[in-house]
Order: structure tokens, then C-alpha cells, then sequence
């Protein structure tokens, strides 16, 4: 756990990248963490199929704050298929090691409303298998 | 007719379960008969819940720190096992509640009064539990829909001549899927079908099934499945319901409280997602991992093993019951052995069930007497009780032989002849 | 300040509870301060568990054999002892439930549902968690009654000026004693009989308070009191609802199947004598015994003395958070040390409370982040979440030392001046 | 438990004094044990306050049938409100030793349907105690 606050989770936290709002956003979604109330919302500016600019908001812990932000900066020019079907693995590769399975829907809840925006529905959690119900 | 003795696996099987070896307070051996009303536990489900309140015991779902995690994970991973053990396509379509009646009061309040209006109709049978039976006949009370019955014979077996007229106009068919004094196991495979065919779904009240053999919702393809798991090796205070998705996403929760919501504000609520929307509050932890080891330990058996075994058992009880058939003993229920689970129930001449059951206690002999919960199907047999003795995993032919020299006893303290 | 090493009592009490001598896998001792969401179990505790299950487990209330007695005995005693606990005329008021969530609920359904109109109004407070709440709202809208709020100031202490008009209309009051959030103690000395002055019934949710405070429901004068025994040293899955009998009497049964019944044809249905009316279905056997075995453990110690502990612990660790202030330690509910209970809400600078939490769990710290089920007033109040800690009888001023060592830790880890 | 079915209880149950009805009871009550089914009703035919005559009618098992009827035999003569102030131990002394906690209602259920009858309206269970409810 202690590995866990890198310094650049703790940079993205307090300095988010991409962290506001687009003028006229193409899709949109937002979502919160029922167990903790983090909350994000994301835009996205579309063009052919591809994300041309995204933007978050929210509120919450360093951990979905900073997954957030590092997931900005990755989908940027992603097809919007593809976006959809990202894997959680995305975020575990960004944030680093070590997160326990509560906080999992910290570090997920950016990629879940990414998804959403992206499936225009709501997505499931990005962790979810059908026979374990994920918390 | 002889008893064969316990075998290897039997034995171990006794083994496992610590009430077995103790005494009673006249010295005698546990012949515990009476599994239908709540199972003995296994050491292994004790064990849980001894190392869960010993190492681990915290509240679930919101705590960051490693109790609660493990905690967390291991409420869900029994939630998940017992999805697996019914064979449910999800877990999250397995809502865990107190036990079956806590289950179908979830339906009848939640899908019932969504559902039912005046001129709609409910199909139950004569043979259901009051907590199959009593949450209808106040839902069509409330609702105006009408409660209809399917009959039984005086065996206990399900008259389906006229099916087809009974669920006209029903919008759900709710009943058990083995009788709890009879024994009875139900013809799903034929009403099911047919109740999907006029657009009703089906309730599943499957408290004495889900102990006693196989159990798989998809393959039943039952809309709902409720069950105890007092019943099937669990702890108290601990049962389940599942329901398919599609149902349960569009139902209203039942209780409120945390846990359910997503959202709360002083104006108003939203609700959270499967299952959790429906389990409001603090849930009974220790009982869900309980019930999960419990199922594990079921497994391990293999509920087809289990259910050869209780057939078994009947089919010598049957037997052996036969033996007083002479001097007033009395059986009821199915004969076909196939269309009869894990319970016997009977009278023995004029003694009352409850003098019966008094005298076999003396003998270290449970059983079970009265209505059974089921005091309908009690008045029209024209039964004012019966006695019942219900077998399960660790019982032996012994056992069965003990049952007999008791009510030997009961015949000479009553001078029956 | 140096903290008190505990005394000899105290020493006992920590013995007392098995977990507390356990490691964390990093090989902390475990640091507990989240008794409000659920308490720890002392070993009498678990042990009257393992004892029901190994020597006496039978279903209740209709066997008649040795072990049915005894397991019916134990539970009957067991709802006495609680009776006792909260000073309820007769333990026939005394109904089980799963928790404080269920029992807040059959209020709602049964009692709510009956009595409640369009132009009726349901008071209830800003600091109430969802559980106090929620059903209310839902009540509300199924009634078309209205729902109020008594407001609360920026330290979570009831506001009182307006409650004549406040309270103008209204068939009920629901709130708790303790806030488990803020610890805010609620003014019921006031406001109980000025509701019951204009013909109000009032719901105590007691959940915070029956742990942490002797509690006396006649003394109280409250109509009605809800609480969860996992908070108070018991099993989960167990609570009860005190009601004054007169109203218990006049409801309608909430949930409807077995042993709530007196009587049931295919026709109808005649309820059952209080308080099984109220317990539908087979109950937590095995938890009602382990809640008056800690109810025991409770009254061994002294319920005084409890308050007592846990208000100098309260003391200390507020002084020892002002040695934080300056570093942005923020303390959030009432200052007067009478009128808050076992809980500290708490921010720190910009640590968000979820990584709070996960930083003091390395150190074998558990505290609970959140919104604490009491989401809007959250919002009310600006908190996006807090960091709580709450304190039990087997915390020590070396706990409260531990928790600061973990701030110390997460400034450095947040790089905090 | 053995020496609980003693030959006169036997007699009792499967020779029941003062079984049947009245033709015009003056009072009457019947009641059931909700927990295994047994049914009593006693019909009682009153002068000055006195018992003049007693006729009981009901099913259940041998304790409860016996103990009514031992019961309507101590009563005849007795006055109502006396009647009403019965305890438990009138039964008790009449079917011998004993009786375990969960039967005990049998062996009361007559008890309880008499003091219905004399008193008017609904006689708790004799063994009623503030703080042990009864089973
Ligand atoms: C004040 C208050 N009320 C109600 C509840 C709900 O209790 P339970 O979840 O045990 O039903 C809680 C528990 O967190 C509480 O603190
Ligand atoms: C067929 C059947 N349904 C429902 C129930 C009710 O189960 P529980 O009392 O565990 O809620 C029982 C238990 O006796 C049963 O046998």
C-alpha cells in the first residue's frame, strides 16, 4: 500500500490534467461510487469515430482523481470501440501496484464513466464477473 | 429388515457434525429427525463463523482497511458460491435475506404490488407452507387479485386436470418445490412451462429443495428461488433469493436503508444497483460467509450423493414403517418414491403426534408434530396432526431402527395392542 | 498529553476480545476505531454461538424434544434480557429483527402505511443516516404525507427554534439518538414530549445509543426504539424494535408466513399473539442468543461505566487533535463533550478521507471515510467525506496515540507542513 | 416425562368427563394453541355467580385433552371470579409432574379457554410473566 502514493499519483491529484469542461461535448456521462461518493463526470469531443479532446470533473480521493486524470492522457485519438471494450488493466497500468479490492471502484470509476460516455448507456463496472459480484 | 450400518463416508459424515456426539440429558444418542424444520451444522460451518468474529469481523462494503476488505470479499465470495451452488447465471441476481419467508415477502411486496391488479390472479397449491401461502393471501387482499389453488389428492400429489383453467389470468404461480410435511416434490417440469405459456412467472419456494437434492434455477428455468439456510447446513438468520435480472432491475426495492441507495438527498433517493438494491441495511455477514461454507461443505458431499442417500433412507423407513401398519400406523404422502423427498409424516393409532414426539424424546428420538405450517392442507386431509420425521445427510438406517424402538414404546406406554 | 496506559479493567476487557490480540499482515496490532459501524465480539459471545450450534440446535417455538426446549428457552431469554437491557415494561414489546435498518422499516410498513394521510407529516432530522431516512421518504411518497427536517447548525446540534411549527401536524417522529456521523447526542428530553404534546409517536433509532449509554425507553417515554446488536458486542444479523405495546397491538403484521400466525385456512388468516406477530418466518436462532449473551457482557461492565470510558476517550482524543489544528486538521460536530457520543468526524488539509483511511490501515489503524450513510448531510454541510473514528469500550488512550502516529504518517506521505 | 403419562391421564384423555355441550351456556370461549393445533372450548352454565354446570369439547393431544377435562371436574361450584384468579398450579397438581416448557401450553389451553369464559374477554396464558414471554 505504502508504494501506492507515488509522487505522481499525489501530482495528479492536486494538479488533474485535462480537469474542466468542453464548450459543446459530443458524449458525455458521469457516475458516482455509491460506497464512497467519489464522483467524475467526462466529456468528449468527437471526430470520425475518434475522441479529438476529453475533459473531466469530479470530486473525490487521490486514487480516482488521479486514474482520472493518467486516463485523459492515454485515450486521446482512441476509436470510441475501442474505448469501450478497455480493459481495467488500463488503469492498474497507470496508477501502478497495489490496490485493494475496495478501492478498486476508486481507480475504476474514471474508466467506467469513460466507457459510458463512449457506449452512450451505462457501463458496468469494469470489473465485473458473473460470479463474482464485484463490490 | 436389517440396518445396514453406517458406511465409510457415512460415518465420517457423522463425524463432522459435533451435536452428533452428544448425549442427551436421560444419557441417550441424538436421533435427530427433525432436519425438515432446521439442519444440524458441520464443524467447518461453525469454524467460520469463529474465524470470522475472531480475525476478521468488521462492516462490509465501505471499509478500506484489511478487515474490512477481507471481510468484504468474503461476504461476496459467499454470495457467489451460492449463486453457483443453484446454478445462477449471476451473482448479482442472488440477494442474500433473513431466509425463505423473508424471500417471498420480497416478491409479494415488491413484485407483487407492482404487478397485481384487480382481476389478476395468483396460483399457489394446497400443500404450501403459511410462508408460501399467507404473503399471497394478504398481497391479494391488498391488490384485489384473486388466489386460486392447485388441489391436491389425498396423497398429496398434485392434481393437474385442470391446470389450464387455473392459471387463466394468472400473473404468477408460486409454490414449493418439496412439501415440508408430505414430502411431496412438485411436477415443475410440467407447470413451469405452462405457467410461462399464459405469460405468468413462477416463484420457486425452494426451502426443502436446496437442502436436498440438485438444484439448478436455469435448467427449472424459475422465475424466483427462495430458500433458508438454517436448512441446508447454514447458520440461522441467513437465506437467499434469487430472481432473473430482468426481473429484479425492473422491481421497486423493499426495504430502504443503507446500502440500497446510490444517491441521497433530502428530497430524494436513487437506488443502487443488483443485488445490494435490495439489501437494505447491515446484513447478517457471519450468516452469508456461514452459508457459504456450508455449501461448500454440500458440495464436497455431491447433492446428488445426497439425495441417493435420503432416498435410500426413505425407502427402508417406508419399509420398516410397514411392520405397524397392523396396529394402527398410518403414512402419508406419496408412494411413488420418486415423487417423495426427504420427509415422512404419519399417526400412530390414537396417540396424539405431540404425546408421540414427547415419549420419543425420552428416547433421545426428534421428530416433529402438529400442523406443520401447513394447517390448511392439515383440515382438508382431515389430519388434526401429524407426526413427521425428516431424514437427512447424517442419518443412518440406525437411526431409522431407533425411530421404530420408540414408537415400540409409545405403543406399550398408550396399551396399544 | 501522554496517554493513560490501561487500567486493570480495561486490560480485562481487551483479553476479552479475541481479534485484538491478532496481527495485521503487515504485523501491526490492530488499532480498531470503527466500533459505530460495527463492534468487535467478546468471547462469551462467540463462544454462546458455538455452543448453540454443537450442542442444541433445534428450529423454536414448536418442538418438543430436549434440545428444541432448550434452544426455545435460550431464545425466549435471550428477548427478555434485551427487554431488560432498555428498560421495557415486557419483553412481549420486544420484537427481533435483522437490525436497526428492518426495524425502522416494519415501523414504516405497518405502522406508517396504516396511519399516515395526505396532509399528515413525518418530522425527522438533517443528521439521520439513510437508514432513518430513506423509509421515511418512501413512506412519504406512498402516503402523500410530508416529510420535515429538523436543521441542524454547522456542528451537527438540532436546531430548535422552530419546532412548535415544525412539528404542526405531524403523526411521527423519527430520529436517532446518537449521530453516527457526528456523535451529536439529540435533545429528546426536549423533544419527545413536545411531540407527544401535539399527538406525535416517536421512533428512536437507537442504533448509536444502545451500545454506548444506558438507555431506559420508559424513562425516555419513546413509542418506539430500533437498534442493531452487531453494534453492541452481538452477532450480525440480529436487532430488535421495542414498541409500546398498545401500538404494537394495533398494527398490521409486516411480514407474513410462518409463527406470526394464530390460525390459517385457505380463506384467511388470524395473527398470532406479540411480539410473534412480528417475526415471520424462522428468526436468527442463534443470533438472539448471542445479542443477550452480550447484552449480559454489556450489563457485567456497566453501561455507566461505558459512557464514562468512552467520554474521557473522547476527551483525550480531542486534545490530542488540536495539536494538529495548525496543520489542517479540521474536527467537525458539537464541542460539548455531554453532548457528543463515541464518534470524531475529522478532515485532514486535503487528504482525501479514502486515502486517509488507506495510509492509517498500513499502521493497523481502521477508521471509516465516507459519507457515513448520512449523505446529505454531507452536503449540507459542504464535506465532500469525512475520516471518522469511533471509540468502544476496549479503545485505550494508546489507540488514540496509534491514530495520531497514522496522521503523522499520512502528512509526511501527503507531503503536509 | 416418563411418569407423565400416568394411567388417569389416559383415562382422561380417551374418556373425557363433562364432554360435549350446553344446551344454553351462559358463558363460552374457545381457543386454540397456535403452535401445535390443539383446540378447546368450555361452555359454562352459571347461578349466583357459581358454576352450576361445565361441558368442554375440543381436539389435541393427551395432555391438553386430559387437563381440561380434570379441570372442568375441580370447578363446578366455584365462583367466577375465583374462576377468573385461577393460577396455573390447579392444573399442574391435577395432571402430576413434569410438564417441559413448550407443553406447557397444552396442559394450560383449558385453563386459559375457562378463565376466557368466566372472565368476558381474552385471559392471557397462565403462565404469563412480565419479563419471560411464554412459548
Ligand atoms: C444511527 C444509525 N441508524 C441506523 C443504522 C443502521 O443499522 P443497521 O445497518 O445495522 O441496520 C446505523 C448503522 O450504521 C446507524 O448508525
Ligand atoms: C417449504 C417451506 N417453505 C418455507 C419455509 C420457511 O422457511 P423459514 O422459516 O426459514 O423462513 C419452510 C420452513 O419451514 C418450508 O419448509
Amino acid at each position: 500500500m505504502e508504494d501506492f502514493y507515488k509522487e505522481y499519483i499525489l501530482d495528479h491529484y492536486r494538479n488533474p490534467r485535462n480537469f474542466g469542461h468542453l464548450d459543446a461535448p459530443d458524449a458525455s456521462a458521469e457516475d458516482l461510487n455509491p460506497l464512497c461518493g467519489d464522483e467524475i463526470r467526462m466529456e468528449l469531443q468527437v471526430r470520425d469515430g475518434r475522441v479529438l479532446d476529453v475533459r473531466f470533473s469530479g470530486k473525490g480521493c487521490a486514487i480516482s482523481q488521479a486514474s482520472a486524470s493518467m486516463l485523459t492522457q492515454t485515450i486521446k485519438g482512441e476509436r470510441l470501440e475501442d474505448i469501450a471494450r478497455l480493459s481495467k488493466d488500463v488503469v492498474l497500468e497507470n496508477v501502478g501496484i497495489g490496490i485493494s479490492p475496495t478501492r478498486m471502484k476508486c481507480a475504476m470509476l474514471g474508466l467506467k464513466v469513460l466507457k459510458s460516455a463512449a457506449l452512450g448507456e451505462i457501463a458496468s463496472w469494469p470489473d465485473d464477473d458473473p460470479h463474482t459480484a464485484s463490490v | 429388515m436389517i440396518a445396514s450400518p453406517p458406511d465409510l463416508k457415512l460415518r465420517r459424515i457423522i463425524a463432522d457434525f459435533p451435536i452428533l456426539a452428544k448425549r442427551t440429558r436421560r444419557g441417550k444418542r441424538l436421533i435427530y429427525l427433525d432436519s425438515a424444520a432446521t439442519s444440524q451444522k458441520p464443524q467447518v460451518v461453525i469454524d467460520a463463523l469463529v474465524e470470522y468474529y475472531s480475525s476478521y469481523n468488521a462492516n462490509i462494503h465501505r471499509g478500506v482497511y484489511e478487515i474490512a476488505e477481507r471481510a468484504t470479499t468474503a461476504f461476496e465470495d459467499a454470495r457467489a458460491k451460492v449463486a453457483a451452488f443453484i446454478n445462477a447465471p449471476q451473482s448479482a441476481e442472488l440477494i442474500f435475506t433473513r431466509g425463505a419467508t423473508e424471500s417471498i415477502n420480497l416478491v409479494s411486496h415488491s413484485w407483487g404490488l407492482q404487478n397485481l391488479k384487480p382481476g389478476d390472479a395468483i396460483l399457489t397449491t394446497q400443500l404450501e407452507h403459511h410462508s408460501n401461502l399467507v404473503p399471497w393471501q394478504v398481497l391479494a387482499e391488498r391488490t384485489g387479485a384473486q388466489l386460486r389453488y392447485i388441489p391436491v389428492d389425498g396423497r398429496g400429489e398434485h392434481v393437474l386436470d385442470k391446470l389450464d383453467e387455473l392459471l387463466s389470468g394468472v400473473k404468477l404461480v408460486a409454490l414449493s418445490h418439496v412439501s415440508n410435511s408430505l414430502g411431496t416434490i412438485a411436477p415443475l417440469e410440467i407447470i413451469i412451462p405452462r405457467a410461462h405459456a399464459v405469460g405468468a412467472i413462477v416463484l420457486v419456494d425452494g426451502a426443502q429443495s436446496a437442502p436436498n437434492m440438485p438444484v439448478d434455477v436455469q435448467a427449472l428455468d424459475a422465475d424466483f428461488f427462495a430458500a433458508s439456510g438454517h436448512k441446508m447446513c447454514g447458520p440461522t438468520g441467513i437465506g437467499f433469493l434469487y430472481g432473473k435480472r430482468a426481473l429484479l432491475e425492473k422491481m421497486p426495492p423493499f426495504l430502504a436503508g443503507g446500502d440500497m441507495i446510490k444517491k441521497v438527498t433530502y428530497e430524494g433517493t436513487t437506488f443502487n444497483e443488483l443485488p445490494w438494491k435490495f439489501e437494505a441495511g447491515t446484513g447478517n455477514v457471519a450468516g452469508a460467509i456461514g452459508l457459504g461454507a456450508a455449501v461448500d461443505y454440500l458440495q464436497g458431499l455431491d447433492m446428488e450423493w445426497v439425495r441417493a442417500h435420503e432416498r435410500s433412507l426413505m425407502c427402508y423407513a417406508f419399509a420398516r414403517f410397514d411392520e405397524l401398519a397392523t396396529r394402527g400406523l398410518q403414512v402419508y404422502g406419496p408412494h411413488d418414491r420418486d415423487r417423495v423427498a426427504d420427509v415422512i409424516s404419519f399417526n400412530f393409532s390414537d396417540v396424539h403426534p405431540h404425546d408421540l414426539a414427547s415419549i420419543l424424546d425420552t428416547e433421545g428420538v426428534a421428530i416433529r408434530a402438529g400442523h406443520h405450517c401447513t394447517m390448511p392442507l392439515m383440515e382438508k386431509m382431515g389430519w388434526p396432526a401429524t407426526a413427521r420425521a425428516s431424514f437427512y445427510l447424517y442419518n443412518s438406517e440406525e437411526d431409522v431402527d431407533a425411530l421404530m424402538d420408540g414408537l415400540e414404546k409409545a405403543a406399550s406406554v398408550f396399551n396399544l395392542r
